[in-house]
């Protein structure tokens, strides 16, 4: 009976259990020191977590990883640039910026939702495409429309050729700004304690939502659209308000992510972000269809100790800090291949399982017969 | 009583593309009444409550004929919510709970006390947040008057049937100015005890003054908890007597009990006398079969050699299981013999390998390739099966398929069982249900089967193409010897069309008799241990 | 009744939300300020640079401006307070000045001549906009793009 | 029963005119006729704005050379039901070991293509199958997974392409002496091994004869491998799985087969792509490689559960065409190069048309 708990314990845990294996591997090879590796990992948690939070409301609305999540952090950016020609500096901007994002966010939210309800079964590879597809849109706004259509004002954020956003664009008078509130300094590690509020409330905010009758719908769709339906809830429009909020949730949480590192790479930032998130939250056991706050921050921190120390550990390992680099990108990506195919196979089993389950008492049933 | 009923049909008639379904339906129902509803499958008993839950269906083919007046006002109602306003509930067949809820939150789904706070004013009342407190009161109060024991904050998932139909019908109950509860095969899950639990509470429930509609095929529990009794049969109400003035007996023969047409029995006699010195063909021994509402558990069965064997049965009971398991389908269990050789289970290229053909019942979801030819709809098993309609090139290397062949003989079906179509290259999603049914039949006659299996081949199907199936179906076994076995829903078919008929009940054959035996036998074999 | 409740408290909380905007706007609006000791002259008036100004601002030393040099420090919202410790030249006891001016807020750079602010001239007089020696990045491609360490990019 | 009236089985009274035109915009697509026509906007403005009509058109030939097998490896997995092959990058690996193989092994010339198809088969075999494998267990999702399976495959290459041993100084770093380079000339080995090949050189015009014969015979082979018995079959799974399985169709067995087709067709498609191009691309190319193919094919008029070669040929032109074109003639239209935003958008925008339609099978 015993034995039975621990085997399920890891089975359901794999994950995180290999990544505790690789990361007490991988640590002392990297010869970091632990107060180096815990300021870090502070920093990290602060600068992620937010991100991370927005997948949650979509996967208890039974729409699995929220890929579009992205699109959130496009809206983020362009609030972000805009406040950055007009000089809106540290916390207002950040402020300003979360408000230029919202309707930003709602609408492509909203499109998004509403193009995922149409594919429905296929959420997750919809929003993974249509990610591809905003870009191409916020390209075309951001690189060509910025400058022209939308007047900005400052050349030091202008291409050379007058329209158009740089490559990057520096955050510099917003650099750390909400990190530095309040920030409490033990020994070398600095905790910023006012981006930790902020991480708190929105982990109220879930838990609290969780609550309200719209939580309390998202779960029933999420598990089955039809019974629902049928219940009288607009199961449509129920599934579209999450990814819309989840879309504004990602545009703050790019908000807080750039600010910490104190510039915008326009054209890259963006790309990356939803996968490095979705890996973390997978990391810290959460699967397509079950996430709490808690996967969340096992999750962050994790992944990142593997991020700091793989490098060095590849290095001290094979000579070489690519490997190591190449190594962490392999992980990312191979933890949430994983997780997918864990979850068709549940899927799947689970099905399997009451066919199993009645076969067998009725071989018993007649066997006993025949005895 | 110058009160007017609860609810009152008047003439209420329904078709579907043109098939009558529901004839000139009339009855009253009073406040507090428990009408038990009785009838064959096919009866138009779903029909008739589809129309009075306003299922989108009805309103989709078309609506239908005749009032409705419940509380002497007339109704029409066009979705299911409006029903639920006028205080019309139903508890369906299939559980319509969310598995990972408790009982409390299902009793209480998309209904549930609420809490206002600021956010929610601004942003809607969907932010308000749930009463838990109030939430369990109402679910308590829900189940003792049901009077079972359910663990309010246990979840769906983990719980037996029973309480599952009980949170349901707890659910019906908590609803608001509920008048008329629509009970549909309730007791079907429930043991014998749980099923005793489920009486007395409609008897509570009709008490308070909720009038219930109770439809089931354990006609003892209609006999015992019901106050009159509805008998259908073929779209009409035959006969509406009180419960108390009737037996099981009674109720069977009005249910089953009708003119049989074209049909000699002496004729059918002959046939079977001739039959007993023909070998077994095939010999079924325990099968049981996981398929998800046609569960087999435990059937032996001897087939003969050439004779049409009918399997029947109400549905659910199993007896689309008994087909869709030998021919590895679904999961499945114990011993099949053909011709003294055991053909092993849940593999269906080993059957098609010795011979068995198959026509599905779920005509448009495995019978057919409805985005392909008609070409490839007949040819296809035989071609993947018996190699048939192939060139050999390279001494058999590559096996190219050869157009010509397979027009030939897809026209020589077409022509044979007059297959309606522009051609044999037009797609089988085009054709209407009888012609999609006829290609199925043109498919398994390719296969030169020795036995054919041919599940609910009328089903969906106009009259007049139920007549051309059937009778190519007697051709077929007359002039090839091919041993039939037809399962389908309707007894009468089968008396027309079989030398013998096994009824299906509980999983189990509850008996096999000749064709020509008196209707009113059958239907007590089909109640006899109905689960 | 209802419909129009519901209405307006959205309608209350769009407005709190914009006003918030405004508000960030104004007291977001950063500037850079540009202190210069130089000799000024204006309206035929000559300041003459001081040996020494120490900048404070909110109690903090931010930098010590001697004769023909500058110094710049930002500031967010339109006015700014500082304190400045003159020392007219060397060896002489620092002068303590307090000030509080206005930036007018399309400005994105200020410089203030010190000598004519402690000598008591006129706003526009201390004060002019700052205008930016165009410095054009010679390309792209000297865009040091930093990113965390996401590296890998498949966009199409 | 008496009452019952028998209904006419074939209902067709819609005649009129503006139905078929309706109904023909609807097979084809909206989506595909607005690319139709703006690609054939892009060929006539381009005499206007100075590009030579028949050096556009060369251009598109010889990218419709290089790309075909790629899309043309998108056919054998949407046949048998496995969905868009969003993991092309599990066949590239295959085709890029074969090539970096094949050119350490000392070949040189033409003959490196050749061997690099040979080499890359059984690479190719194996991934198939263990990538069939996975997929049949996974059936339903297999889109978004293949999608992950491509990135993890290529991510552990990118450590591989430095461990690997090999040696030949044209393909290694030259400072450390291992580990392949990012992209590695084809001088001297296989650039244009087909294109070269019977090259026909009118005026601006220019056919890659070699290239096309090469993709004309595996689109070939494709094609009458779907008009044998297995080929049946594989249509059939794709079609309605629960039909082919009811005719004893092992459907797991085509379905792997499909995916290793599919694979093969990945390695070979790429060689072909270099041999056009002149460069091996390794380490993180790999990744853009899936969804243009994808988009092309649909672009062609597949969907997600039925593909044909007409699809994948027209699919190919119009992607390329859009490709080349957009470029010459927006630049010079409106001096801004939004080429690839157009790209980008186009090519997602036809996905995003063919995830959110209802799979066309019906069910």
């Amino acid at each position: 009976m015993k034995k039975n708990t621990i085997v399920s314990f890891i089975s359901n845990n794999l994950v995180p259990l290999m990544f505790v294996l690789i990361c007490s591997v991988a640590i002392p090879l990297s010869g970091f020191s632990f107060s180096y590796l815990l300021a870090e990992i502070v920093t990290r948690i602060a600068r992620n977590s937010f991100l991370i939070l927005s997948l949650l409301i979509p996967i208890m609305a039974g729409m699995g990883l929220n890929f579009g999540m992205t699109l959130g952090a496009m809206a983020g950016e362009i609030g972000l640039i805009l406040v950055s020609d007009w000089q809106i500096w540290g916390i207002p901007g950040m402020i300003l910026a979360m408000i230029i994002s919202v309707p930003i966010s709602i609408l492509l939210g909203t499109i998004s939702g509403k193009i995922m309800n149409l594919a429905k079964g296929r959420e997750m590879i919809t929003g993974y495409i249509m990610n591809y597809f905003i870009n191409g849109i916020y390209q075309l706004i951001v690189l060509y429309a910025m400058g022209v259509v939308i007047p900005i004002v400052h050349s030091s954020i202008l291409l050379p050729r007058g329209y158009g956003i740089r490559n990057t664009v520096s955050l510099l008078a917003m650099r750390q700004s909400l990190d530095n509130l309040l920030a409490i300094r033990i020994g070398t590690v600095k905790i910023p304690l006012f981006t930790f509020i902020v991480i708190a409330l929105l982990c109220l905010f879930i838990l609290w939502f969780r609550k309200t009758k719209l939580g309390q719908d998202m779960r029933a769709v999420g598990q089955d659209m039809e019974v629902a339906r049928a219940s009288g809830i607009n199961v449509e429009k129920t599934r579209i308000i999450s990814i819309v909020i989840s879309t504004v949730l990602a545009g703050f949480g790019m908000i807080i992510y750039l600010q910490n590192m104190g510039n915008l790479s326009t054209y890259t930032a963006h790309s990356q972000i939803g996968m490095f998130c979705i890996a973390a939250l997978l990391v810290g056991g959460a699967s397509v269809d079950k996430a709490t706050i808690g996967n969340v921050f096992l999750g962050v921190t994790l992944f990142h100790i593997l991020f700091i120390v793989a490098p060095s550990a590849g290095t001290k390992l094979m000579g070489n800090s690519m490997i190591g680099e190449y190594f962490r990108v392999f992980v990312s990506y191979a933890v949430i291949t994983f997780a997918l195919i864990m979850y068709e196979t549940k899927k799947r089993k689970a099905l399997r399982e009451v066919g199993r389950s009645l076969g067998l008492s009725q071989t018993r049933l007649s066997q006993s017969k025949q005895a | 009583m110058a009160e007017s009923p609860l609810l009152e049909f008047k003439n209420v008639s329904k078709s579907f593309y043109g098939n009558n379904v529901l004839n000139g339906i009339s009855f009253t129902l009073n406040h507090g009444e428990i009408l038990g509803l009785v009838g064959e499958n096919g009866a138009g008993k779903s029909t008739l409550m589809r129309i009075l839950f306003g299922m989108n269906v009805i309103k989709e083919t078309g609506g239908y004929e005749g009032e409705i007046l419940v509380d002497g006002n007339l109704v029409k109602f066009d979705n299911p919510s409006e029903a639920l306003k006028a205080g019309i509930g139903m508890v369906h067949q299939e559980f319509s709970l969310i598995p990972g809820f408790t009982a409390v939150e299902n009793i209480v789904l998309n209904r549930e006390p609420q809490r206002k706070s600021i956010i929610s004013e601004v942003f809607g009342p969907r932010l308000n947040t749930l009463d838990r407190k109030k939430m369990d009161e109402i679910s308590q109060k829900s189940i003792g008057t049901l009077g079972v024991n359910i663990n309010k904050d246990m979840l769906i998932s983990n719980m037996p049937v029973g309480h599952k139909q009980f949170t349901e019908i707890a659910r019906e109950l908590t609803k608001k100015n509920i008048k008329i509860l629509i009970l549909d095969e309730p007791t079907a899950v429930l043991t014998e005890k749980e099923a005793d639990t489920l009486l007395k509470s409609i008897k509570e429930m009709a008490k308070r003054g909720i009038s219930v509609i109770f439809i089931t095929h354990r006609l003892q529990e209609i006999l015992s908890v019901c106050d009159k009794v509805l008998v259908m049969r073929d779209g009409v109400i035959v006969r509406e007597t009180p419960a108390d003035k009737t037996t099981v007996r009674e109720i069977t023969k009005w249910m089953v009990g009708r003119e049989i047409s074209g049909i000699s029995a002496e004729n059918n006699e002959s046939k079977i006398q001739n039959k007993k010195e023909i070998k077994k063909i095939m010999s079924v021994q325990n099968l049981w079969v996981d398929m998800p509402g046609e569960t087999v558990r435990d059937v032996t069965l001897d087939i003969f050699e050439g004779e049409i064997l009918g399997i029947g049965g109400l549905a659910g009971q199993g007896k689309l299981g008994i087909p869709n398991g030998i021919m590895g389908l679904y999961e499945a269990g114990g011993k099949v013999f053909l011709n003294e050789k055991e053909i092993s289970l849940n593999n269906p290229r080993l059957c098609l390998d010795s011979r068995l053909a198959f026509v599905s019942e779920d005509r448009r979801g495995v019978g057919l390739l409805l985005d392909e030819s008609l070409e490839w709809n007949i040819t296809f098993p035989a071609m993947q099966i018996q190699n048939k309609y192939l060139k050999m090139l390279l001494g058999g290397f590559i096996k190219w398929r050869d157009e010509e062949a397979i027009k030939e003989v897809t026209e020589k079906y077409i022509k044979e069982l007059s297959i309606k179509c522009t051609g044999s290259q037009q797609k089988a999603k085009e054709l209407s249900g009888g012609n999609q049914q006829k290609v199925c039949l043109a498919k398994a006659f390719a296969l030169e089967p020795k036995v054919l299996f041919v599940s609910e081949p009328t089903r969906g199907i106009d009259v007049g193409a139920k007549k051309l199936v059937l009778d190519a179906l007697k051709k077929f076994n007359k002039e090839s010897g091919v041993t039939v076995i037809m399962i389908s829903s309707e007894l009468e078919e089968l008396r027309a069309v079989c030398d013998r008929i096994a009824i299906v009940s509980g999983g189990k054959i509850s008996g096999v008799l000749p064709a020509y035996t008196d209707s009113e036998e059958f239907g007590h074999l089909m109640v006899s241990n109905v689960v | 009744m209802k419909i129009s409740k519901k209405f307006l408290y959205r309608s209350i909380s769009i407005l709190v939300i914009i006003l918030l905007a405004f508000f960030m706007f104004v007291i977001g609006r950063g500037h850079t300020i540009y202190f210069d000791n130089k000799t000024f002259e204006s309206q035929n008036l000559t300041y003459n640079s001081v040996y020494r100004v120490d900048l404070m601002v909110k109690g903090e030393l931010k930098g010590q401006i001697f004769s023909r040099e500058r110094i710049s420090d930002t500031c967010m919202g339109q006015s700014f307070n500082f304190i400045l410790k003159v020392i007219e030249s060397r060896g002489d006891e620092p002068k303590e000045y307090e000030f509080k001016i206005r930036i007018p807020y399309s400005w994105d750079g200020v410089v203030i001549n010190l000598p004519a602010l402690i000598n008591g001239a006129e706003e526009n007089v201390y004060m002019s906009k700052f205008i930016p020696t165009v410095v054009e990045t010679p390309s792209l491609e000297d865009d040091v793009v930093i990113t965390d360490e996401f590296m890998i990019d498949p966009v199409l | 029963m008496g009452k019952t009236i028998i209904k006419t089985d074939l209902i067709d009274d819609n005649n009129s005119f503006m139905g078929t035109v309706k109904s023909a915009v609807k097979s084809f697509g909206l989506p595909r006729l607005i690319i139709s026509l703006f690609l054939l906007l892009m060929f006539i403005l381009a005499p206007f704005v100075g590009a030579n009509f028949f050096t556009q058109l060369s251009n598109t030939l010889n990218r419709f050379s290089w790309n075909a097998v790629l899309v043309l490896a998108m056919v054998p997995m949407i046949h048998s039901g496995c969905g868009l092959n969003f993991g092309l990058p599990l066949g590239i690996i295959a085709g890029l070991l074969g090539a970096t193989l094949s050119i350490e092994l000392g070949f040189t010339g033409a003959t490196t293509f050749w061997m690099a198809i040979l080499l890359a088969t059984p690479f190719a075999v194996l991934f198939g199958t263990l990538y069939g494998f996975l997929l049949n267990k996974i059936k339903g999702g297999e889109m978004m997974i293949a999608t992950y399976v491509g990135f993890s495959a290529v991510s552990l290459m990118c450590m591989m392409w430095l461990l690997l041993p090999y040696h030949s100084p044209n393909m290694v770093w030259g400072y450390a002496g291992t580990g392949l380079r990012t992209t590695i000339s084809l001088d001297g080995y296989f650039n244009q091994a087909l294109s070269g090949f019977l090259r026909i050189n009118i005026g601006h015009l220019s056919i890659p004869t070699g290239a096309l014969l090469f993709f004309g015979i595996l689109a070939l082979g494709i094609w009458a491998f779907l008009h044998t018995k297995t080929g049946t079959a594989m249509t059939a799974v794709g079609s309605n799985a629960k039909f082919a399985r009811a005719c004893g169709v092992n459907i797991d067995r085509v379905r792997a087969l499909s995916v290793i087709m599919s694979t093969w067709l990945g390695a070979v498609g790429i060689l072909v792509y270099e041999q056009g191009f002149g460069f091996i691309q390794l380490y993180n190319a790999p990744f853009n490689m899936a969804l243009p193919a994808v988009s092309a094919i649909l672009i062609g008029g597949a969907t997600v559960n039925k593909a044909s070669i007409t699809n994948v040929i027209i699919g190919t032109f119009l992607f390329q065409g859009i490709v080349t074109m957009t470029p010459t003639v927006i630049n010079s239209m409106i001096h801004m190069d939004m080429s690839e935003v157009i790209r980008v958008i186009v090519s997602n925008g036809m996905i995003i048309y063919a995830l959110t339609r209802k799979s066309e099978v019906s069910k």
